[in-house]
């Protein structure tokens, strides 16, 4: 109990400060939708191509977006050693990690809440009615993407490279997420048989499993020095 | 030393053992009927990706044995045997490419078990980056041993994916490498290489243990020197 | 529990950062109600030696145990029973001061978090401002803000690591007070430093620290500012800051 | 197309890689264990 009010009040903390500044996510939103908007010179203007390719194109830029807050909310612990502090604390280093997992997947699905109507919009994708189911596609996936960001990101926190490792160790390793998720959402965005999805609801639940409880078990190593 | 003499025993036996796999693979085991010659390829490209899967496998028990009890040794054995996964996916990869040509008529394609191989040594060349970049050996060890853990754990789930990938949406490719019943010389061939390969494993992995043994042993001779 | 067992004991503490010796066997005893003041140049291990007892950092070699507790083995137990002023401020500069106390009284678990902030920020002579984001202090303020956060509780061992640096006048009083509050409570403490002045005048006790090694350790009326300065020539420059 | 073309290809390409890699274990061992014993030779000095 008292770990669960903990790790709620870390992610309120982040969330409260984000809502005040909106750094992260003002940045995630900008990025997110420039590279929609590059899509359209990348593939000549043609809407029905981008269309067809939408699901792939549409997480990709969400994948690549999700870098910059999860960077972010380790680098933003790191200033005046706000980690340290918080490591002092007498809570349970998981309790720390679900707080911070909390913070990135609230960020994140904001994010999306924003992109999905800018996409169907830019594109001409007609997902309103689609829009519960695909957030059922998306939420689990975007779970497994915190889970392994927010573990990578302190992995990666105060290296050299911290820039091009984030992505270099998150992209392979999210690899089937990224594939459930972008044939889940074809599969709505196309209006065939939800059935279709379920196989691979099935198997970002298995993955949000695996890593939401191997990371639990090994933050503590991580954080120890 | 036993050590040594283990060692040198072990690149004796791998050396002997992968000269007796290329016979068997290329005069006992019979051309394949529908590939013909090429086929012979498998006794290379297996062995290796099965037992770069191996590697990866003690990459996982000696960083959770790390982790418990924070043992040096393994962590040596882990980034070792790392490192020598790496290279046996990477020929993996480069002998079933080679293979695909012939048979596929395209050098890469994204069948299921290639494209698995791939993110695997994707994954595992950024645990050898990151091991490169952390400057403290007792949190790069720690650091490592966590994304060596979570990496294998990612091994059945990116299979599986990849498999409904490549079947849930298109027809699975009919030219398969490994044909579908195999003959029994081509079985005993595919152990017998199979055996050297990890018999090659064992003995790589002993010589890159020594080097990580004189890297502890030189840190902990410096430490010795300043304090 | 013994009642004149230390709070704080260390035998042959030993600290490797990679190749470089932070700590080269260190043996301390703090027993409660002492103020133990620690001078020492920088990269004497001061820090570094807070971090083991505060549980942050594991030790190489050796033993500290703190209120009992072995601090490799028993860190969370410890971590409840440790007050710490860092070097950094460890505040949010997003939140307000009361949201920072707020955040901090809940991660500690403390009864009453309302009041509790409150006094503390009525202490820290934070009122005025408790509204306004931390972004907007200045730097001396921040400091009172993380004295306040300390002040949320009484900590069986309090550890301070320059609490002096950019503390202004008030401020130091303020510290003064709760150091004294919290040694009649029974509290040890230990505080390093490289103002010698400042430190002489609240320490029981005192100890020089240089490369990683005790070098000096002796109780206040045994000494004088005077020879701990000629002392602390001998280990390293002394730099007096006010 | 030749098979053996093929098949001489990938046997010779993870041949060398394998050879390669067994040369760089040993020089970096090698390496290492002359640093480890200049060290020592260094430290017996020191000792005198």
């Amino acid at each position: 109990m008292t770990l669960a009010r903990r790790a709620l009040a870390i992610a309120r903390k982040d969330l409260l400060a984000e809502w005040r500044d909106r750094e992260s996510f003002t940045a995630m939103v900008f990025f997110a939708f420039l590279i929609l908007f590059l899509y359209s010179f990348a593939f000549g203007g043609d809407q029905a191509l981008i269309r067809a390719a939408s699901s792939g194109l549409l997480w990709l830029a969400l994948i690549f977006t999700s870098v910059l807050g999860l960077a972010r909310s380790v680098q933003w612990e790191l200033e005046n050693e706000c980690l340290d502090g918080l490591l002092l604390y007498p809570v349970q280093r998981e309790a720390i990690y679900l707080g911070k997992l909390l913070g990135n997947l609230a960020v994140l699905l904001l994010v999306e809440l924003v992109i999905f109507p800018l996409f169907a919009v830019l594109y001409n994708v007609d997902l309103w009615l689609q829009l519960p189911k695909l957030l059922l596609i998306a939420l689990p996936g975007t779970v497994g993407l915190a889970a392994v960001g927010t573990l990578l990101s302190c992995m990666t926190a105060g290296l050299r490279a911290r820039e091009a490792m984030l992505p270099f160790l998150l992209f392979p390793l999210t690899i089937p997420l990224i594939l459930a998720v972008v044939r889940g959402t074809e599969v709505v965005m196309r209006g065939e048989p939800f059935d279709l999805a379920v196989p691979w609801l099935k198997l970002m639940g298995a993955f949000d499993v695996v890593f939401v409880t191997a990371s639990l078990l090994m933050f503590e190593y991580l954080v120890e020095e | 030393m036993s050590g040594r003499r283990v060692e040198r025993a072990l690149g004796l036996l791998a050396a002997v053992g992968l000269a007796i796999g290329l016979c068997i693979g290329f005069l006992y085991a019979p051309p394949d009927a529908e590939q013909g010659e090429v086929q012979r390829i498998m006794y290379l490209h297996v062995p290796l990706i099965l037992v770069s899967y191996l590697a990866f496998f003690v990459v996982f028990v000696t960083s959770i044995l790390y982790l418990a009890r924070r043992r040096e040794r393994h962590d040596a054995i882990a980034h070792s045997s790392a490192e020598i996964g790496v290279l046996f996916t990477a020929l993996a990869i480069a002998a079933g490419s080679i293979w695909g040509r012939p048979t596929w008529g395209t050098w890469w394609t994204w069948d299921a078990r290639l494209t698995s191989t791939a993110i695997l040594l994707l994954i595992f060349v950024g645990y050898l980056m990151l091991r490169a970049l952390v400057d403290d050996p007792s949190r790069g060890a720690t650091v490592c041993a966590v994304l060596g853990i979570i990496g294998f754990l990612d091994i059945p789930i990116i299979h599986m994916s990849v498999v409904w990938w490549r079947t849930l949406h298109q027809p699975a490719s009919i030219l398969r490498p490994g044909p579908p019943t195999v003959a029994p010389q081509m079985q005993v061939a595919l152990y017998a290489n199979l055996a050297a390969f990890a018999l090659l494993y064992a003995y790589l992995l002993f010589k890159r243990v020594r080097l990580e043994q004189a890297r502890w042993e030189l840190s902990r001779l410096r430490m010795e020197v300043a304090g | 529990m013994l009642e004149h067992a230390p709070v704080i004991d260390t035998r042959g503490l030993v600290k490797w950062y990679g190749t470089n010796p932070a700590l080269r066997g260190i043996d301390l005893c703090v027993a409660a109600g002492e103020i133990l003041v620690l001078f020492g140049p920088n990269g004497s291990g001061k820090t570094t030696l807070l971090k083991v007892l505060s549980g942050r950092i594991r030790p190489t070699g050796g033993t500290a145990r703190v209120a009992g507790h072995d601090v490799g083995a028993d860190g969370d137990r410890i971590r409840g029973l440790i007050g710490i002023l860092g070097h950094g401020h460890q505040l949010y500069e997003a939140l307000s001061a009361r949201e920072n106390l707020t955040f901090a009284a809940t991660m500690l678990g403390v009864d009453r978090p309302r009041d509790r902030v409150s006094t503390a920020l009525a202490r820290a002579g934070l009122e005025a401002v408790a509204q306004s984001r931390v972004r907007t202090f200045s730097s001396g303020m921040k400091r009172r803000l993380a004295l306040a956060k300390l002040m949320l509780r009484e900590p069986k061992v309090i550890l301070l690591d320059e609490p002096y640096a950019g503390l202004d006048l008030e401020a130091t009083k303020v510290l003064e007070e709760y150091l004294l509050a919290s040694k009649a409570a029974g509290a040890a403490a230990v505080l390093a430093t490289h103002n010698l002045t400042k430190g002489f005048a609240v320490a029981d006790r005192l100890a020089i620290l240089g490369h990683g090694r005790l070098v000096f350790e002796g109780r206040r009326e045994e000494t004088s500012v005077e020879a701990l300065r000629e002392l602390f020539a001998l280990h390293g420059e002394a730099q007096e800051t006010a | 197309m030749n098979p053996w073309s093929f098949l001489l290809g990938a046997y010779l390409l993870a041949a060398v890689g394998l050879l390669l890699y067994l040369v760089s274990v040993s020089r970096r061992t090698r390496a290492m264990a002359e640093q480890v014993a200049a060290l020592k030779r260094r430290m017996k000095e020191t000792a005198r």
